[in-house]
C-alpha cells in the first residue's frame, strides 16, 4: 500500500538522487515543478475536451467527436490552431502592457499549486501560511485582467475588465470568508495541517471531512460559488458576455496570448477546485475507513474531478446573471452568509464539548438550523417583492 | 543571510525619499497618495529589517507593527481615494494645484 | 551569494517601480509600477523571513490597494494631462531638494553607524501560530483598535464616495 | 426554498446527460457526412437534363429550343444546336443540343428554366456536394454531367415525375393510335406495342 501511495515521492527522490549533492534541492524542486505543470497542463487539455463533450450531452448534442477517436485529439487541434494564428496587436494598444498581461495572469496562477497537498507527502512547499500564499498569489490576476483590458484601448475591453475586477473583488470577500471557519477549527493556515485535521474517523468509519459538518457543507457551497465567480465561469461569465461586450478584456487578444488567457482561466479553476478539495473534502483522505488501501493521490484526483464535473454541470445548466444581480448576490447574500457561517462554526466548536452522549445529531440539526434561517431570509430579501402582474397594452 | 542591515536601510531610505519627492512634486492627487504609500512602506521595511536583525526577534514587535501599519495604510488609502473621488465629482479635476479654493 | 543576488533583484524591482511610479506620465502606468514596487517589497519581506507579513503585503497592497488606485484613476479621468503640459506641481522645485536632503540625512546616518553593518544572529522563525497568539494576547487592544479603524474607514469611505442626493448636487453646482 | 430552481435545472441537465447515452432519440444532430437526412421532394439546387431509356445521347428530351437559355436570369445556360435531327418519343423529328453547358457557379437555383421548358427536359437536381478545386472547368457542367436518366428524376421528384410520365404515355398512345388508324384504315386497330418506358410509367 505505502509503496504505491508514495510512488511519486519515491520516484522523485530516486531521480533527484542522480544529481550531485549540492544540486539535489534544486533538482527535486525542478522535478516537482515539471510534474505539476505536466499534470495540470494535461488536465487542462482533457478538461477542455471533457467540458465540451459534457456540455454537449447535457444539451442533447454530441460534443466534438471528429478529431481522432471520440474527438480525443481535439485539444491538440485547438492548440495547433491557437499557435499558428496571427498575433494581432491593435495599433493604438499599449504594446508593453498588452504583452505583459497574459504573463502576469498565468504565472501567479501556476504558483498557487505550490502549496496544495496532492497526496500524502506530496506538497511542493509546505508553507506555514499556505492558504494566505494561495490568496495573495491569486490577487495578482485582478491586476492582470485590468492590464489586459486597459492596454487594448477598446471600450469593450475596458468595460469587460472593469466588470471582471468588480466581480473578482466582490467575490474574493466571500471566498476568503468561507475558508475562515476551516482555518479556525483546524487552527492553522498550513494546508497540510488542514488536511491532517480531517484525517480521523467519526463513529469509527466516517471520515471527519469538513463537508460532513453543517458549516463545512455551507462553506463548500459558498466557496464553490465564489470560486466560480472568481474564475469568471458561467453563470458568472459576464466579463466575457459575448452578447453584450464581445469578449470583454479578451477582445483584442488572439493566437498564443489568447491561449494563455484561456489556460490561465482553467488553471485558476483547477487551483480553486484543488483548494476546495483540500479545505472541505478532506484533501487526500479516503471517505470511509475501509478504503484507505487506494493511494492518496488517487483520492485527491477523484475528488478534484468531481468538483470539476460540478463546475461543468453548473455551466451547462445556469444562465448568465446580470451585473446588478451579480453584485447584489455577492454583497447581500454571499458575504452575510459567510459571516453567519463563521458563527455556525463557532457554535459547532462550542457544542463539541457537550457532555451527554448521542449529542451529534442534535448538534448537527442545531447548527444547520442556525444557518438555514439566515439563508432563507437573506434569499427572500435578495429576491425582493414580486413584480406586479404584467400589463399588455398592445397585445389584446 | 549575508546581506548586512545597512543595505535594507539604504533601500528603505531611497524608497522613502522617492516617495517624499514624488508626493511633493506631482500634481495628481492619486499620485500623491501613492507617494505616501511608498513612504509608509519604506518605514515598514525598516521595521522588518530591524526585527530581523535585532536581538529579540522572538518577541515579534517589528512584525506586529508592520501588520498594524498595513491595516492602517489600507484604511488610509480607502478614505483618501474616496476623498479624491468626492473632490473630483465637485471640481471635475484631481490636479492638486487647481484645488485652491476653500469653498466646496 | 545567492541571498545577495535575490536581495539586489528585489531591491532594484522595488526602487525601479517606485521611481517609475513617481516619474511616468501615464497615470495607469504609474499605478501599475507602484504595484510592482509593492510586490518587490513583499519579496524583500519574504527574504527577511517575515513570511506572514510578506504575504499579507502582497494580498493587501497588490490585491486591494493597487486595484483601488486603478479604480480611482479610471473614475477620475477626463482631466488627463495634455501633451506638453507639466505633470509636476508648480512647487516641484521645492519637493526635489527636500527629497534629496532627507535622503542625504538618512544615508549619512546609516553610514555613520558601523553597528548597522552587522549580520543577523541566526535563523528566525515567526510561525503564523505565534503571530496569531501574540495578536490575541499581547496585542489584542491594538487589534481591536485596528478593527474599529477599518470599520470606521469603510463607513467613511462609503459615506464620502456615495453619490449625494439630487438636490444637494444641484445646489453645489 | 431558495435554490430549488437551480436544483431542478441541474437535475434536468443530468437527465439529459444520462439520457443522451442510451436514448438516441434525444440527439437531434445528424452527423452529416456519415448520415444524411432523407431528401425533401421539393428541394432544388441546380438543373439537370432528363433522358429516357438507357442512352443519354439518344434519349435526351431536350430539343435545343433555347427557351431556357433566353429565360435564365443569370444567363448561365449555353446551348449549341446540333442540326442533325432525330426522332423524339412521339416519333417526331426534333433538333437536339450539341453543347448544353450550365455554369453551376452562376446558377442561382431559381428553377425558371424548369418552368419554361415545354418538353419537360430540364428539371431541378438535389445534388449539393459540388465543391471542386477547379473553379472554371470543374464548375462548368456539360451534357455529360447534366444528363440524368428519367429513373433518377423519378427518385427525386416522385409526384411530378409520375405526372409527367403519365402525360407522355398518354400522348404517345394517342399519337400511336392516330398513326395506326391512319396507316391501317382497312385493318382494325391491332394490339398496341408495349410502351417504351415501362419502368417510368410505374
Amino acid at each position: 500500500m505505502s509503496r504505491l501511495d508514495q510512488i511519486f515521492v519515491l520516484t522523485g527522490h530516486w531521480l533527484a538522487g542522480w544529481a550531485p549533492a549540492a544540486l539535489r534541492p534544486l533538482a527535486s524542486a525542478v522535478l516537482a515543478i515539471a510534474c505539476i505543470m505536466a499534470v495540470f497542463a494535461t488536465c487542462f487539455a482533457l478538461t477542455t475536451l471533457a467540458e465540451r463533450k459534457l456540455l454537449g450531452r447535457m444539451q442533447n448534442r454530441f460534443g466534438p467527436n471528429r478529431v481522432g477517436p471520440c474527438g480525443l485529439f481535439q485539444p491538440v487541434a485547438d492548440g495547433v490552431k491557437m499557435l499558428i494564428k496571427e498575433d494581432i496587436v491593435p495599433f493604438s494598444a499599449d504594446k508593453t502592457l498588452h504583452f505583459l498581461a497574459p504573463i502576469v495572469l498565468t504565472v501567479p496562477i501556476w504558483l498557487a499549486f505550490a502549496v496544495l497537498p496532492f497526496g500524502r507527502n506530496m506538497t511542493a512547499i509546505d508553507l506555514d501560511g499556505g492558504i494566505l500564499f494561495f490568496f495573495a498569489i491569486g490577487s495578482a490576476s485582478e491586476l492582470a485582467v485590468f492590464m489586459a483590458g486597459w492596454s487594448s484601448q477598446n471600450k469593450y475591453s475596458v468595460v469587460g475588465a472593469m466588470r471582471a475586477i468588480a466581480q473578482m473583488i466582490s467575490y474574493e470577500v466571500p471566498l476568503v470568508l468561507s475558508t475562515v471557519p476551516v482555518l479556525m477549527l483546524a487552527g492553522s493556515l498550513s494546508l497540510n495541517d488542514i488536511v491532517a485535521a480531517q484525517g480521523t474517523y467519526a463513529f469509527g468509519w466516517l471520515a471527519r471531512w469538513n463537508v460532513f459538518t453543517p458549516w463545512g457543507l455551507a462553506g463548500l457551497f459558498l466557496f464553490l460559488i465564489a470560486a466560480t465567480a472568481e474564475s469568471n465561469r458561467s453563470p458568472f461569465d459576464l466579463p466575457e458576455g459575448e452578447s453584450e461586450i464581445i469578449a470583454g478584456y479578451l477582445t483584442e487578444y488572439s493566437g498564443f496570448k489568447y491561449a494563455l488567457f484561456f489556460l490561465g482561466e482553467y488553471v485558476g479553476l483547477f487551483a480553486g477546485a484543488g483548494l476546495g478539495v483540500t479545505l472541505f473534502l478532506g484533501g487526500w483522505h479516503a471517505p470511509v475507513k475501509g478504503l484507505e488501501w487506494a493511494p492518496s493521490w488517487l483520492w485527491f484526483g477523484v475528488k478534484f474531478a468531481a468538483l470539476i464535473f460540478l463546475f461543468i454541470w453548473a455551466r451547462a445548466t445556469l444562465p448568465r446573471l446580470r451585473l446588478d444581480q451579480l453584485l447584489n448576490f455577492a454583497w447581500r447574500f454571499m458575504v452575510p452568509l459567510s459571516l453567519v457561517n463563521l458563527l455556525v462554526a463557532a457554535a459547532w466548536y462550542w457544542t463539541g464539548a457537550w457532555p451527554f452522549g448521542g449529542a451529534a445529531p442534535i448538534r448537527w440539526v442545531l447548527c444547520a438550523g442556525l444557518f438555514i434561517f439566515p439563508y432563507h431570509w437573506l434569499g427572500r430579501a435578495l429576491r425582493g417583492p414580486l413584480p406586479p402582474p404584467r400589463k399588455y397594452s398592445y397585445a389584446e | 543571510m549575508t546581506t548586512p542591515l545597512a543595505n535594507y536601510l539604504i533601500v528603505a531610505a531611497l524608497l522613502f525619499s522617492v516617495g517624499l519627492a514624488g508626493a511633493l512634486a506631482r500634481r495628481n492627487a492619486v499620485l500623491v497618495l501613492i507617494g505616501l504609500e511608498l513612504m509608509l512602506n519604506a518605514a515598514n521595511l525598516n521595521f522588518i529589517a530591524f526585527w530581523r536583525f535585532g536581538p529579540h526577534a522572538e518577541r515579534l514587535a517589528g512584525l506586529m507593527f508592520v501588520i498594524f501599519s498595513i491595516a492602517v495604510a489600507a484604511a488610509e488609502v480607502a478614505v483618501g481615494l474616496a476623498l479624491v473621488i468626492a473632490v473630483y465629482r465637485h471640481r471635475r479635476t484631481a490636479q492638486l494645484d487647481r484645488l485652491d479654493s476653500l469653498k466646496g | 551569494m545567492l541571498n545577495e543576488i535575490i536581495f539586489l533583484l528585489c531591491a532594484s524591482l522595488t526602487l525601479a517601480g517606485a521611481v517609475a511610479a513617481m516619474m511616468l506620465r501615464n497615470l495607469v502606468h504609474c499605478a501599475l509600477c507602484a504595484a510592482g514596487a509593492f510586490a518587490g517589497l513583499a519579496a524583500l519581506y519574504l527574504q527577511l523571513d517575515a513570511q506572514f507579513v510578506g504575504l499579507a503585503q502582497l494580498l493587501i497592497y497588490v490585491g486591494a490597494i493597487a486595484i483601488l488606485i486603478v479604480f480611482t484613476i479610471m473614475l477620475t479621468r477626463g482631466d488627463e494631462v495634455r501633451p506638453g503640459a507639466s505633470i509636476a506641481s508648480p512647487l516641484w522645485w521645492v519637493g526635489l531638494p527636500v527629497g534629496a536632503l532627507v535622503l542625504a540625512c538618512l544615508v549619512g546616518a546609516i553610514m555613520a553607524s558601523p553597528s548597522l553593518l552587522r549580520l543577523p544572529a541566526g535563523a528566525v522563525h515567526a510561525p503564523v501560530r505565534k503571530i496569531g497568539e501574540a495578536l490575541m494576547n499581547r496585542y489584542v487592544m491594538p487589534l481591536q483598535a485596528v478593527g474599529l479603524l477599518l470599520t470606521a474607514a469603510l463607513l467613511g469611505a462609503v459615506a464620502i464616495g456615495l453619490r449625494e442626493p439630487r438636490d444637494a448636487e444641484s445646489k453645489t453646482q | 426554498m431558495n435554490g430549488a430552481g437551480i436544483i431542478k435545472g441541474m437535475i434536468e441537465t443530468a437527465r439529459n446527460l444520462a439520457g443522451s447515452y442510451h436514448d438516441k432519440e434525444r440527439l437531434t444532430t445528424v452527423q452529416y457526412p456519415e448520415e444524411t437526412l432523407p431528401p425533401v421532394e421539393n428541394a432544388r439546387t441546380i438543373p439537370f437534363l432528363v433522358y429516357d431509356g438507357g442512352d443519354a445521347a439518344a434519349g435526351l428530351r431536350c430539343t435545343a429550343c433555347t427557351i431556357c437559355e433566353k429565360e435564365c436570369p443569370p444567363q448561365c445556360i449555353y446551348i449549341v444546336k446540333d442540326m442533325a435531327k432525330k426522332p423524339d418519343y412521339l416519333g417526331k423529328m426534333q433538333l437536339h443540343p450539341k453543347v448544353f453547358d450550365i455554369d453551376i457557379a452562376v446558377c442561382m437555383s431559381c428553377g425558371i428554366c424548369v418552368e419554361v421548358c415545354p418538353f419537360d427536359a430540364i428539371k431541378m437536381d438535389q445534388v449539393f456536394e459540388l465543391s471542386t478545386d477547379d473553379r472554371f472547368g470543374g464548375l462548368l457542367w456539360g451534357i455529360k454531367q447534366l444528363a440524368k436518366p428519367n429513373e433518377y428524376f423519378q427518385k427525386l421528384h416522385r409526384t411530378e415525375a409520375s405526372e409527367i410520365d403519365a402525360r407522355r404515355e398518354q400522348d404517345r398512345r394517342k399519337t400511336q393510335a392516330a398513326a395506326a388508324a391512319k396507316a391501317a384504315v382497312p385493318a382494325p386497330a391491332a394490339n398496341l406495342p408495349p410502351p417504351a418506358n415501362k419502368g417510368a410509367a410505374a
